[in-house]
């Protein structure tokens, strides 16, 4: 079979690279590893490339060990790969490979280790995507953590540092036991762990076994996702994390929680769910509109700019579960081409942060005041992100959007469109402020702000000293060229129609898993769409996200008053029940988990 | 009896995840917390083992060939356990390093006396 | 057989309770070793010795010896800084 | 949140929360019910198809091997982690311990009595962890559970005292190269299967007779990868906590 050598690949070189790494830990020089590093990262991505081009005309499955399933009963475990989940980890390589350009400078002083841990987080994320067994994926899920948390708690020394990475942890861990839970009762109702398998035991039939098992699966997943109620950890992570570190947790690590609810349910969930799709979408949307809400909000009113990064990306996987929600194949197409874009986008983002705390050793929006007006390219690299962040044509986040809202309004849910635009004003505009204050210097910014409620400081990650590091330069621009380039490529929006489809085609799925099928690729129809009144409507959000990012810094925007009360009001509650203890993000955990579960059963009965 | 017995097992893996969940929340020390986690992931041994039981069977090693007629009960569930108490002696593992050097920066271990990463 | 089950089972469920309720961490890591005892029991009991093996060497073995030389760790910081106190305030006196 | 609220709140939610999940549970066959299908048919063909008479031996290094895969990568990942994670901070010296007056915690010189004993058991515990490594297809254990008594062995030098001998048997970077080893060879093991049979991690051995030690083809050389692993893996865990308090003893015994 066509390319069938090469689907353990994505998974293997990145590993069989750690172990090397780590075994010449003390023999090999830094730049050695660097260029290791990155070599096995590029293997893991081409192969990925070469995946998704392999099975766009015939998706593959890969038995490890030889264990092909007898009688549609699986022994072993398989990989199952469909243009989506290659192409996902095309992306994970890519991303891993900005963040590894980005730190050439980066954890000196711990040698090859750092190496070590992005290329196990690498193998995991792609093992991830590519799995078709779900306690493989419980196992991918934790490999990824456990390099996370590690990579996370980089900074040792600050107290900040060790705290985010403990609630992390522990709301992680307790993702994965929730998910580990969910499965042990799909495995005790179906006898199986094959996705495939169990998808097709399950049959027609949606009991409380079978709502519980999802809901934990769910859950657990969405914790990763940072999903309302689900998210608080991601921002303490993300205000902690070293800067390349947030470029995979935003940038992938995020949306593959994400990936692995919309696979779950295609595969395994949807024949039960089928009777229920309205009743599951309007709980989804619900979920969905708060997250993309709530993040836009805090994300509008923080000045410490990677949690006001991570907040927008809180506010962005809202509006990728308002794309699964709507369980539709034009949905999930789009949400596709939005994780590829919004990645891309937030990656660049992520990394013009890590320069500014490598030039002027904080990250924080007054103090930095007028302090990088003379970084020219950050400041156009700021701006276009900025752009894209706001779903400007042609940038993939626009194609993935305008498919998403498509959808909505065949359904005859317009009203997502108003959600989709309130983000992106909340968002965008907030990076747009960000890029008047700091790059440009617009504004005023008083004393008594300057000094601000608390201190937030930073510890510098990299020694002083080259003033325009070029390769960190070069990683976002190429990111956001990338960004970009999504948009530009004809026909992709047909691709991922066509790759959204087989996704969701369940039955062929199991056919092809199971017994052995041989079946063709059905082709997408393709649709004329109306480009544009959206490529019109996405302009003039963009253009009043920047007044509004504008507006913010001018003198007219209300900082007392009448009108602001409510405002700062919601905000400081908010923000207030973003306490960074541990305990209240377990106890939301718990109320989302017992929400979900109990909404559906109402729903469903 | 029977009947009874039927459902006890899964009944005691729920209620070691709700006060694993319920230790983690009260905690006032983040190695209890570890612990607690300890607990709360030895709900899902209990509700793997009791899915992979089965009556009067035996363990599934054999001296030889399995003979006809004698049932043992799930390995794969088993196999899943190992996996699984290793993801629990790593994540402890990695807790701890993080709770030890929490406190020699803070002097504390009780997230109701740690305040920095408010809002 | 059965009472033996329901009766490890019950053993589980309020060891594990207690595990939770104990709130000293020296306290503790007692509960915890002998918890995992139990559990390595209670998989002998149900028919899985290659658990019940790995359950002895992790969880009544490796993880309270670690948790043990975390705490050993932790204490002694805190007797250095009660030191440091003490010292200052003495100084002052 | 205050305490009290967040309390309120969590038992609120908790009962709901206990309530889905018992729902959930009520689904499940009847305990003692295992309704198959997939451990009944790899019970049935294992031991033919493996000559592995331990079944979970050989569905851990086997059938499902790439899961076995990935947790020793999570424990080599966590180890790696805990080695970052427990680095010296900056201001942390050798000596850390050189403010530290309590008396009682010097450690106690174990007798000559203890320490002869003590040293007695190495022998016995290394040899009883290297035949549950390579026992694992026939009875109960394998290389995760024998890595993990070899790794205790060090311990036992540890605690009879002699610090410069552990030392120089738990050499950090010999560690290192052993786990990173151990690891490496069970992915290299998946590759000659990759090259030689077409899967990846496919049996490329002979699977011998059953019953004796030198069986079930690929399932021991997976054992004893596991087992060099899991040994320096657990080491390298246990010595670095072990280092965060090792100044007392260094200054306290004047070893």
């Amino acid at each position: 079979m066509n390319g069938y050598y090469l689907v353990p690949l994505p998974v293997v070189v990145p590993l069989s690279a750690a172990a090397i790494l780590a075994a010449l830990n003390k023999f090999v020089g830094r730049r050695l590893a660097d260029i290791f590093a990155i070599a096995a990262t590029l293997t893991a991505g081409a192969v990925s490339l070469e995946l998704a081009s392999i099975s766009r005309v015939q998706p593959l499955v890969y038995w490890f060990g030889g264990w092909t399933p007898r009688a549609g009963v699986s022994l072993g475990i398989s990989f199952a790969i469909d243009p989506i989940s290659a192409c996902f980890a095309a992306l994970v390589s890519l991303m891993v490979l900005a963040a590894l350009i980005f730190s050439l400078r980066y954890f000196e002083s711990i040698g090859t280790l750092y190496h070590v841990l992005m290329l196990v987080f690498l193998g995991a994320m792609c093992g991830f995507c590519l799995t078709g067994d779900l306690f493989n994926m419980f196992v991918f899920f934790e490999m990824m953590s456990a390099s996370a948390f590690s990579l996370c708690g980089y900074k040792i020394e600050e107290p900040e540092s060790l705290q985010g990475s403990l609630n992390f942890a522990i709301t992680n861990t307790i993702g994965a036991f929730l998910v580990l839970s969910g499965i042990a009762l799909l495995y005790g109702r179906t006898g199986a762990l094959n996705m495939a398998q169990i998808g097709r035991a399950l049959g027609q039939h949606a009991d409380g076994l079978v709502v519980t098992a999802f809901v934990f699966i769910m859950a657990g997943f969405f914790i990763k996702a940072a999903v309302f109620p689900f998210h608080f950890w991601l921002a303490d992570a993300h205000a902690v994390a070293p800067t390349p570190v947030c470029v995979l947790f935003s940038g992938v690590m995020v949306e593959l929680g994400l990936y692995a609810v919309v696979r779950v349910y295609w595969v395994v969930m949807d024949g039960a769910f089928a009777p229920y799709r309205s009743e599951l979408r309007a709980m989804l949307l619900v979920v969905g509109t708060i997250t993309a809400l709530l993040g836009g909000i805090i994300c509008f009113g923080q000045r410490h700019i990677k949690r006001l990064l991570a907040f927008s990306t809180v506010s962005h996987m809202g509006l990728m579960v308002i794309g699964f929600a709507l369980l539709k194949p034009e949905a999930l197409a789009g949400l596709a081409l939005y994780v590829i874009g919004h990645g891309l986008i937030k990656g660049a983002l992520f990394i013009l942060a890590g320069i500014l705390l490598h030039r002027l050793g904080t990250v924080d929006e007054i103090e930095l005041h007028g302090h990088a007006t003379d970084m020219p390219i950050s400041t156009t690299i700021f701006l276009i992100a900025g752009l894209g962040l706001a779903g400007l044509p042609p940038f993939g986040t626009f194609l993935g959007e305008s498919q998403i809202e498509h959808s909505a309004e065949a359904l005859g849910l317009g009203w997502i469109s108003i959600v989709f635009y309130l983000a992106a004003i909340l968002t965008a505009g907030a990076v747009f402020r960000v890029w008047a204050h700091v790059y440009r210097g617009w504004g005023k910014v008083g004393a008594a702000e300057k000094k601000g409620a608390k201190k937030i400081h930073d510890l510098r990650e990299t020694r002083r000293g080259h003033p325009r590091p070029f390769e960190m330069h070069f990683a976002a621009a190429v990111l956001v060229a990338l960004a970009i380039a999504v948009g530009m490529i004809p026909g992709l929006e047909h691709e991922a129609d066509t790759a959204a489809l087989l996704m969701q085609d369940r039955a062929g799925y199991q056919a092809r898993v199971l017994d052995h099928a041989w079946l063709p690729v059905i082709e997408a129809k393709e649709t004329p769409r109306s480009e544009v009144a959206s490529l019109a409507r996405s302009t003039v959000v963009t253009v009043l996200a920047f007044a509004f990012g504008m507006f913010a810094i001018s003198r007219y925007w209300p900082k007392k008053g009448f009108f602001s009360r409510p405002f700062v009001l919601v905000v400081a509650t908010l923000r207030k029940a973003h306490s960074g203890h541990v305990g209240d993000y377990v106890a939301f955990l718990t109320f989302g988990v017992a929400a979900f579960g109990i909404v559906l059963a109402i729903l469903i009965r | 009896m029977m009947h009874f017995l039927s459902f006890f097992p899964y009944a005691v893996a729920a209620w070691l995840f709700v006060m694993g969940l319920y230790g983690v929340v009260t905690s006032r020390n983040f190695v209890h917390l570890i612990m607690c986690l300890a607990v709360l992931q030895s709900s899902t041994y209990v509700l793997l083992l009791s899915i992979g039981y089965r009556w009067g069977a035996v363990a599934p090693v054999f001296a030889g060939p399995p003979v006809v007629g004698t049932p043992a009960v799930d390995p794969v569930v088993q196999a899943l356990m190992l996996t699984d108490i290793v993801v629990e002696a790593t994540v402890v593992a990695l807790l701890l390093a993080l709770a030890v050097q929490l406190h020699k920066n803070t002097r504390t271990l009780n997230p109701d006396e740690l305040e920095a990463l408010e809002g | 057989m059965l009472l033996i089950q329901v009766t490890i089972l019950v053993f589980v469920a309020v060891t594990g309770t207690g595990v939770v309720l104990t709130r000293a961490p020296s306290n503790q890591v007692v509960a915890v070793s002998f918890y995992g005892l139990l559990l390595a029991l209670m998989f002998f009991i149900f028919q899985a010795p290659d658990v019940a093996l790995s359950q002895i060497v992790i969880g009544a073995v490796a993880l309270p010896l670690m948790i043990l030389l975390a705490l050993a760790r932790i204490r002694r910081d805190h007797d250095q800084a009660e030191q440091k106190k003490n010292r200052q305030e003495k100084k002052a006196a | 949140m205050k305490r009290s609220g967040r309390i309120a709140f969590f038992l609120l939610s908790v009962t709901g929360f206990f309530a889905v999940y018992l729902w959930g549970l009520l689904g499940l066959s009847p305990f003692g019910h295992y309704p198959g299908p997939y451990g009944d048919v790899i019970n049935k063909v294992a031991v033919y198809e493996r000559h592995a008479t331990d079944v979970v031996s050989a569905v851990n290094f086997d059938y499902r091997a790439f899961d076995t895969l990935g947790e020793e990568f999570i424990l080599f990942i966590s180890v790696v982690g805990a080695t970052l994670l427990l680095r010296r901070q900056k201001g942390e010296t050798e000596d850390g311990g050189a403010e530290d007056e309590t008396p009682e915690r010097n450690a106690p010189s174990p007798s000559d009595a203890a320490r002869a004993f003590t040293l007695a058991l190495i022998g016995p515990l290394v040899l009883f962890g290297l035949y549950i490594v390579s026992h694992g297809q026939l009875t109960p254990g394998g290389g995760f559970q024998g890595g993990v008594i070899l790794a205790t062995a060090p311990l036992l030098i540890y605690l009879a005292g002699d610090f410069e001998t552990f030392k120089k048997v738990t050499s950090h970077t010999l560690m290192e190269v052993a786990e990173a080893l151990g690891a490496g060879g069970f992915l290299l093991i998946g590759f000659l299967g990759l090259i030689l049979g077409g899967h990846y991690l496919q049996n490329v051995l002979p699977l011998g007779k059953t019953g004796e030690v030198n069986s079930s083809g690929v399932i021991l050389a997976i054992s004893l990868a596991t087992g060099l692993e899991v040994a320096a893996g657990f080491v390298l865990l246990l010595y670095g906590f072990l280092e965060q308090t090792l100044e007392i003893r260094l200054k306290g015994g004047g070893r």
